[in-house]
């Protein structure tokens, strides 16, 4: 007569969970010099790709075996980690930041701010993402740096759109009248009044936008306009690996798994966050 | 008076994770068929919780722990899924409190009054249209054909009462229960619907719940009465009985709290707190004697 | 929409696409390399290379570059592709219905699976299967659409061969299609058999589209459904003796789709915008498949043409989900 | 027998699900004499002789079945009568002579005539028309036509004319329907004199070829000819191995040794005429010091290179000369040998403590491994005291800084010469004012400058072969490979390989 039990635990464990990669993820890229078994530009081409530790004719030392240069995989793995933590952590925080500033005036202000912050955002939300990011790369040449750039350029707008929607409506309310009758300067109202209420979402878009900001960047590798140097990013690892998808396949398999985790890490986090923030979730 | 229609028997029901709080205690209420039941207590204290025990939707964070809900002498709780709707579906309708949020507000009335006909009762299209227009004249609905293709946000408050009643009437049933039905609305059209339900019961001579917490409302127009207090009905008798001679301390607060025109003073004064020291000892007696009635109940399907 | 509102709806669309002009007309300017450079002969000497310079029209001032062709774009003229010579407007238009069909099958696959996951997971929520929906969206939304198409085709293409891999329809077909709309005139003809064929190359990429949309969708509705499903029409229908499934259905899902259609639309451009990768890798012969070679040998007027082309379908695409949304909710069709 | 896809399907259906691969191979060929090829570029325009697509060496293959060149070239680079039949200067190399073919028709049927010859020659010659060759086409002018013969005067003489008759933009096209239909519809309905008829085309996808029933050079053997247009590498394997198309090429080697021995197909390289290089450019003050250059050159082991990441399929080369080309010189070596390469830094001051830095360019991406071996190539020289930074850039980046001579001291490049000729290769590569070079220095002009015109073929030759070992002992640029090209074929049919690394349908024969 009554539906089956709901699991009240779950919704916590997604949070954790997720957590926890990204602290893993965070304790690699600091100690990527210790941890890694190899040095992550060490070619050796008589070690080509080897298989992982566990397969027959692999070499000891090499757990997740090597690439078509000879390089230790696992090593580069956990290099990788840095580029992938830096495009997400400074491309997220720049969109966010620039996208929350131009949303709250927008959405605060009103009138005039609001119709050009809009029509910014109308012109750059018509702009095809990874058409844009491809170009963007194109002027400022392959570099991490103008990964970056393209991601906060083109992703600032949806943490704009978020905080104007919500700075209109917090505007609206009364506790915000009632501060501007109580003297309150209009910064001290946005700082203190409108922005608490609307850094909940922000928090939750801020992560989302981490695990978006690393697949751009393995698009980007995937047409091969991503960093330029040697250094590893998973993106070039899982381009470099798809040739010889079928000699080597964890070449391609043990990079992408990493991506993958790492971007549903971010997602799940944001998921817990969010219900962590709204309680009302039956 | 007839055999009852409704009858709720020893119910029981708690918090399936929550503490030992107990939401219903083996609460017995039954209503025979042209009978106006009055259910009142607090809120808060579990009437609605026995409205939604009838039409078996209790919701998921909840557990019956003991007792019976007898439709036309069929407890509920024995049948599938299946067959309990279609009991329900059939014999009961349920009158709700707000308007404003229990109509659909994508569709129109007419697709709102005529699916259970036309789905549930087997009517066809037009035996169902021409019952739910007939209804909507019996509640005194001026153009029952504007209002019959009309969206709800197109209706007023009162209005959408009306409909909702005649759609609970449409379907004939045997027992309605009115959760609160006027609570919602402004004082003048309370009167209103108060009397249209009334009439509407007399006429189909429907078993009546009439939940509310408004002893008002009772006097007017409720046979029987049972007052309910977190959980337990601590008094169940005919309404004289109940204004002349309230057999409960509790019953009696009530009465003192409730505002009379003839003597405001006396209005308004709270429930003397050692009314409510000897009813928790009446209640705390209660819940250990179902200490063992636990274990019998785990077995039950819930 | 009241007149007065259209007005200023349409202006801003002026100013939008005047905006996207500016920025991609000077953005491939900027950007090292240029056509000329492309296609200088060994032995070419500077001479020769002012003239194509000049026969291009690149020697000019950015700006007065852009005045030219803005004179010819309002008049419909996109320029001359450098690379492909022939009139962009012709190209361009040529290869869009083969991305808006893709693009539209995507969202069909996406509607389909994101609603039916939402459904099953507000039917049976709290339970594991909402965990198991959770997941595939987590999923479904980590790995990019062009490793989806990877898999696809080592999948679906190679192991087991019932998909093509390449191409838009099998070359050897005699196709008596009159417009570039393959798929829907295969239908209106009635040729069933070439149908299948469009649909045996599209599925896959289509699919690679779709999954990240359908995670969207099925997130969104799926949380708009558990909070309507504790609205009191859903309470009363199901004292009318309803099933869960059917008030979910008939009394939920309508009011649950208004309010997930805004993000849906705005995903479903990011999806268009990624048929930029995935046509390349199944060669399909779309807008994002010109426009990676268009980059590559740097043909600025196809660039420009492509990228505006783009804007139009957004603003297209924004403009239709307002729509929906106004027609979806009676109460704002009366407003 | 399972003939199409939509069979396929519908076994699929029936739970036949374990169709493996092998088993599609022999139906995808036994659709009556239809060959379908995966290229591996998109064809942009229909315009042999115009706009960048002309000077762009891997779609010649499709121009070459469709038009006829003046100057025919077999697979093995021999020239070969075309349209022409016979050619030469006079004596005093002040005019030239052609013999054209006699009874050509074009694809709609109408006549070939020496006409559409000398409108051809003159539209190239003509700067309007954005003729990338135009530099060559403009040394002869006068044209005459008496009967079948051509006579024109010589400008300025050039002993590569009629090798570049042979090569970029050497197409002859119909000056009748040309100038009846215009550039626009020309590219719409392409017509030359082929063994091809192109039948339909559709941009980005495929193009349709019919044999031409009258070609001069005899029917070609497969009556329809579908070429799909497949620019990822890894869809061109998986079209070849669902059996979807017949003939691939330009796969990753390491794809061609899995696929090359599986039931129903075949493989074939051969080495072409494309040789992978790395640019030195003297801006750098660091890469004007003889010592890093030949430290650098002697530190790259090009047969490991070759072996390990090309899985074999390369040729080692000291010259810019690969051994088809005619200045071949076998006699210049270049050794591997990290010793002598510290040696050289440590005469400069250089060590693997204290490196000599500069930055390489590397396109990723556009030639197969590109990126992985300058890679390898930076690996190597860190072992011998050379701190190199990789940028990467794209082809259109490249050629703009070349022209502008504003390369990073070192970039990689692939230089494609499909007539073999010295001064297509070390001539424009090493020729200071040629905007293609990058060591634009007075030595090199002075050496290479008098060849331009040489008309002794011999001297020029030994004049080539000079600079080269020139080159060489001074490291101006670095050599690296001759490129193989691995094409895989369905065993249904057999294919020719072609030097110049065209693949051309007409050298496909039913096996």
């Amino acid at each position: 007569m009554v539906e089956p039990r709901p699991l009240h635990r779950r919704r916590s464990i997604r949070l954790w969970l997720g957590a926890a990669w990204i602290a893993l993820l965070f304790f690699a890229a600091v100690f990527a010099g210790a941890l890694s078994p190899h040095d992550r530009l060490a070619q050796d081409l008589m070690l080509q790709t080897l298989p992982p530790a566990w397969l027959p004719g692999a070499e000891p030392g090499y757990y997740l075996g090597t690439d078509s240069l000879g390089r230790d995989i696992l090593s580069r793995i956990i290099y990788a980690t840095r580029p992938a933590l830096i495009v997400a952590i400074v491309a997220s925080t720049a969109a966010c930041l620039f996208g929350s500033l131009l949303g709250l005036v927008a959405g605060f202000f009103g009138g005039w701010a609001d119709r050009i912050i809009s029509r910014l955002v109308d012109i750059w939300m018509a702009f095809p993402p990874v058409l844009l990011s491809i170009l963007l790369v194109a002027v400022l040449g392959p570099a991490l740096s103008s990964v970056i750039i393209a991601i906060a350029v083109i992703d600032w707008t949806r943490f704009c759109r978020v905080v104007r929607a919500e700075a209109m409506q917090q505007r609206r309310m009364d506790y915000v009248d009632s501060a501007k009758v109580a003297g309150y300067g209009t910064l001290r109202i946005m700082a203190r009044e409108v922005l608490p209420n609307v850094l909940p979402a922000i928090v939750v878009l801020f992560s989302l936008e981490m695990g978006i900001a690393v697949i751009v960047e393995a698009i980007l590798s995937f047409v091969n306009l991503s960093i330029s140097t040697d250094d590893p990013t998973w993106g070039s690892m899982i381009a470099e690996g798809r040739g010889i998808v079928h000699q080597a396949w964890w070449v391609l398999v043990f990079p992408l798994t990493c991506l993958f985790l790492t971007v549903l890490a971010f997602s799940q986090f944001g998921e817990g966050l969010k219900e962590r923030f709204d309680p009302v979730m039956r | 008076m007839s055999a009852p229609f409704l009858k709720i028997d020893r119910l029981s029901v708690r918090l399936r994770r929550g503490g030992e709080g107990r939401l219903l205690r083996q609460a017995s209420i039954a209503v025979a068929p042209g009978e106006v039941h009055g259910l009142v207590g607090e809120s808060g204290a579990g009437k609605s919780m026995i409205g939604r025990a009838i039409f078996g939707i209790l919701p998921r964070a909840v557990e019956v722990i003991e007792g019976a809900v007898r439709l036309g002498g069929t407890d509920l709780f024995t049948l599938s899924d299946r067959e309990r709707r279609r009991l329900v579906g059939v014999n009961a309708a349920l009158i709700p409190q707000d308007p404003l949020t229990a109509l659909n507000p994508s569709k129109r009335i007419e697709a709102q009054m005529t699916d259970r006909l036309t789905r549930i009762l087997g009517l066809s299209a037009a035996e169902a249209k021409a019952r739910a227009l007939g209804l909507l004249e019996e509640v005194q609905i001026r153009e029952p054909a504007r209002v019959f293709r009309s969206y709800p946000h197109e209706l007023s408050g009162g209005m959408r009462q009306r409909v909702l009643i005649a759609s609970a009437f449409a379907a004939e049933p045997r027992l309605i229960v009115a959760d609160e039905p006027t609570t919602a609305l402004d004082v003048t059209v309370q009167k209103q619907i108060l009397k249209l339900i009334a009439e509407m019961q007399r006429r189909h001579g429907t078993a009546l719940l009439f939940v509310t917490h408004n002893l008002g409302v009772v006097a007017k127009i409720c046979q029987r009465v049972s007052v309910l207090y977190a959980g337990k009905i601590v008094e169940q008798t005919d309404v004289a009985t109940l204004f002349n001679a309230p057999a409960h301390a509790y019953t009696r607060a009530l009465m003192a709290a409730t505002p009379r025109y003839d003597r405001p003073e006396e209005s308004l004064a709270p429930v003397r707190p050692e009314v409510i020291e000897a009813l928790s000892q009446e209640i705390a007696q209660t819940d250990n004697i179902w200490a063992e009635a636990r274990l019998a109940a785990a077995g039950r399907r819930a | 929409m009241r007149l007065s509102a259209l007005i200023i709806r349409l202006i801003s669309l002026v100013v939008t696409f005047f905006g996207v002009a500016v920025v991609v007309f000077v953005l491939v300017r900027v950007a090292p390399g240029d056509p000329i450079a492309m296609m200088i002969g060994p032995g070419a000497s500077p001479q020769d290379i002012a003239d194509l310079r000049a026969l291009y029209g690149l020697d000019k001032s950015i700006p007065l570059q852009f005045l030219i062709w803005l004179g010819h774009v309002v008049r419909g003229d996109f320029g001359t592709s450098i690379s492909l010579r022939e009139s962009v407007t012709e190209v361009v238009f040529g290869r869009l219905p083969a991305t808006l069909e893709l693009a539209f099958l995507a969202l069909a696959i996406a509607v389909v699976i994101g609603g039916f996951m939402a459904i099953l997971a507000a039917r049976w929520r709290g339970t594991a299967t909402e965990a198991g929906v959770d997941l595939f969206n987590g999923i479904a939304l980590s790995v990019p659409d062009f490793l989806w198409g990877l898999t696809f085709i080592l999948l679906f293409g190679v192991a087991i061969p019932i998909f093509d891999i390449s191409g838009r329809v099998t070359p050897t077909l005699e196709l008596p299609f009159v417009t570039n709309f393959f798929l829907i005139e295969s239908i209106v003809r009635l040729r069933f058999d070439l149908t299948l064929d469009l649909l045996g190359h599209m599925l896959m990429p289509a699919m690679a589209l779709a999954l990240p949309l359908a995670a969207v969708i099925s997130q969104i509705l799926k949380t708009s459904l558990k909070e309507v499903m504790h609205q009191d029409y859903a309470l009363i229908a199901r004292t009318k003796g309803f099933s869960e499934t059917y008030v979910l259905l008939h009394e939920a899902l309508r009011n649950a789709v208004t309010p997930s259609l805004t993000v849906i639309g705005v995903q479903f451009t990011f999806l268009i915008g990624g048929t930029v990768i995935v046509e390349r890798l199944f060669s399909y012969e779309g807008l994002g498949n010109l426009a990676i070679d268009a980059v590559i040998n740097r043909d600025l007027p196809l660039i420009q043409g492509i990228v505006l082309l783009f804007a139009v379908i957004f603003v297209g695409v924004n403009l239709a989900v307002d729509l929906c949304y106004v027609a979806l909710n009676p109460k704002l069709r009366h407003g | 027998m399972i003939h199409s896809r939509r069979d396929v399907l519908k076994l699929g259906a029936f739970g036949a699900a374990a169709l493996t691969g092998g088993l599609a191979y022999g139906s995808a060929f036994a659709e009556g004499g239809t060959l379908s090829i995966a290229y591996n570029v998109n064809l942009p325009s229909w315009d042999p002789a115009d706009g960048p697509s002309a000077v762009n060496p891997t779609i010649q293959g499709i121009y070459q079945a469709v038009f006829d060149q003046y100057i025919g070239q077999k697979p093995d680079l021999s020239f070969t009568p075309g349209l022409i039949t016979e050619w030469g200067w006079t004596d005093d190399n002040k005019k030239i002579k052609m013999k054209v073919r006699k009874g050509v028709t074009w694809h709609d049927g109408s006549p070939f005539t020496p006409e559409d010859v000398v409108w051809s020659l003159q539209r190239a010659a003509d700067p309007k028309t954005g003729n990338p060759i135009n530099f060559v086409w403009s040394k002869i002018g006068n044209l005459q036509v008496a009967d079948d013969v051509i006579t024109g005067d010589v400008k300025e003489f050039d002993p590569t004319l009629f090798k570049w008759m042979a090569f970029l933009t050497g197409y002859v096209l119909p000056k009748a329907y040309y100038t009846k239909v215009g550039a626009e519809g020309f590219e719409a309905a392409p017509i030359g004199t082929g063994p091809y008829i192109v039948e339909k085309y559709e941009r980005n996808a495929f193009v349709r070829l019919k044999a031409n029933p009258n070609y001069w050079g005899g029917k070609p053997a497969f009556e329809t000819v579908i070429i799909k247009f497949v620019p990822d590498a890894a869809s061109r394997v998986a079209e070849i191995e669902s059996g979807k198309s017949q003939v691939t090429f330009d796969i990753p080697y390491e794809e061609y040794d899995r696929l090359k021995g599986k039931k129903g197909l075949t493989g074939v390289t051969t080495p072409v005429s494309d040789i992978a290089m790395i640019f030195l450019t003297n801006v750098d003050p660091v890469m004007l010091d003889k010592n890093v250059r030949l430290g650098a050159i002697h530190a790259i082991d090009k047969k490991l290179l070759v072996d390990r990441l090309l899985k074999g399929y390369g040729v080692p080369i000291d010259t810019l000369q690969a051994p088809e080309y005619a200045a071949f010189d076998p006699s210049i070596k270049v050794s591997y040998d990290p010793e002598l390469a510290k040696k050289h830094l440590a005469a400069s001051g250089y060590s693997p403590e204290k490196p000599a830095k500069f930055t390489i360019q590397t396109t990723k991406g556009f030639k197969p491994k590109d990126f992985e071996i300058i890679q390898a190539i930076v690996g190597m020289w860190r072992k011998v005291g050379i701190e190199a930074n990789i940028e990467v850039y794209d082809i259109a980046k490249h050629f703009e800084l070349r022209f502008g001579h504003k390369l990073a001291p070192a970039a990689f490049y692939n230089w494609g010469n499909s007539i073999g000729d010295p001064s297509t290769s070390t001539g424009f590569a090493m020729f200071g004012p040629s905007p293609h070079c990058a060591w634009k220095s007075d030595d090199l002009i002075a050496k290479i400058g008098p060849l331009w015109g040489e008309a002794d073929e011999a001297k020029r030759i030994a004049g080539y072969k000079a600079v080269d070992k020139y080159i060489a002992e001074e490291g101006y640029v670095i050599p690296l490979f001759q490129y193989v090209q691995p094409i895989l074929y369905a065993s249904s049919v057999k294919v020719t390989p072609n030097l110049s690394g065209a693949m051309l349908p007409q050298l496909v024969r039913p096996a």
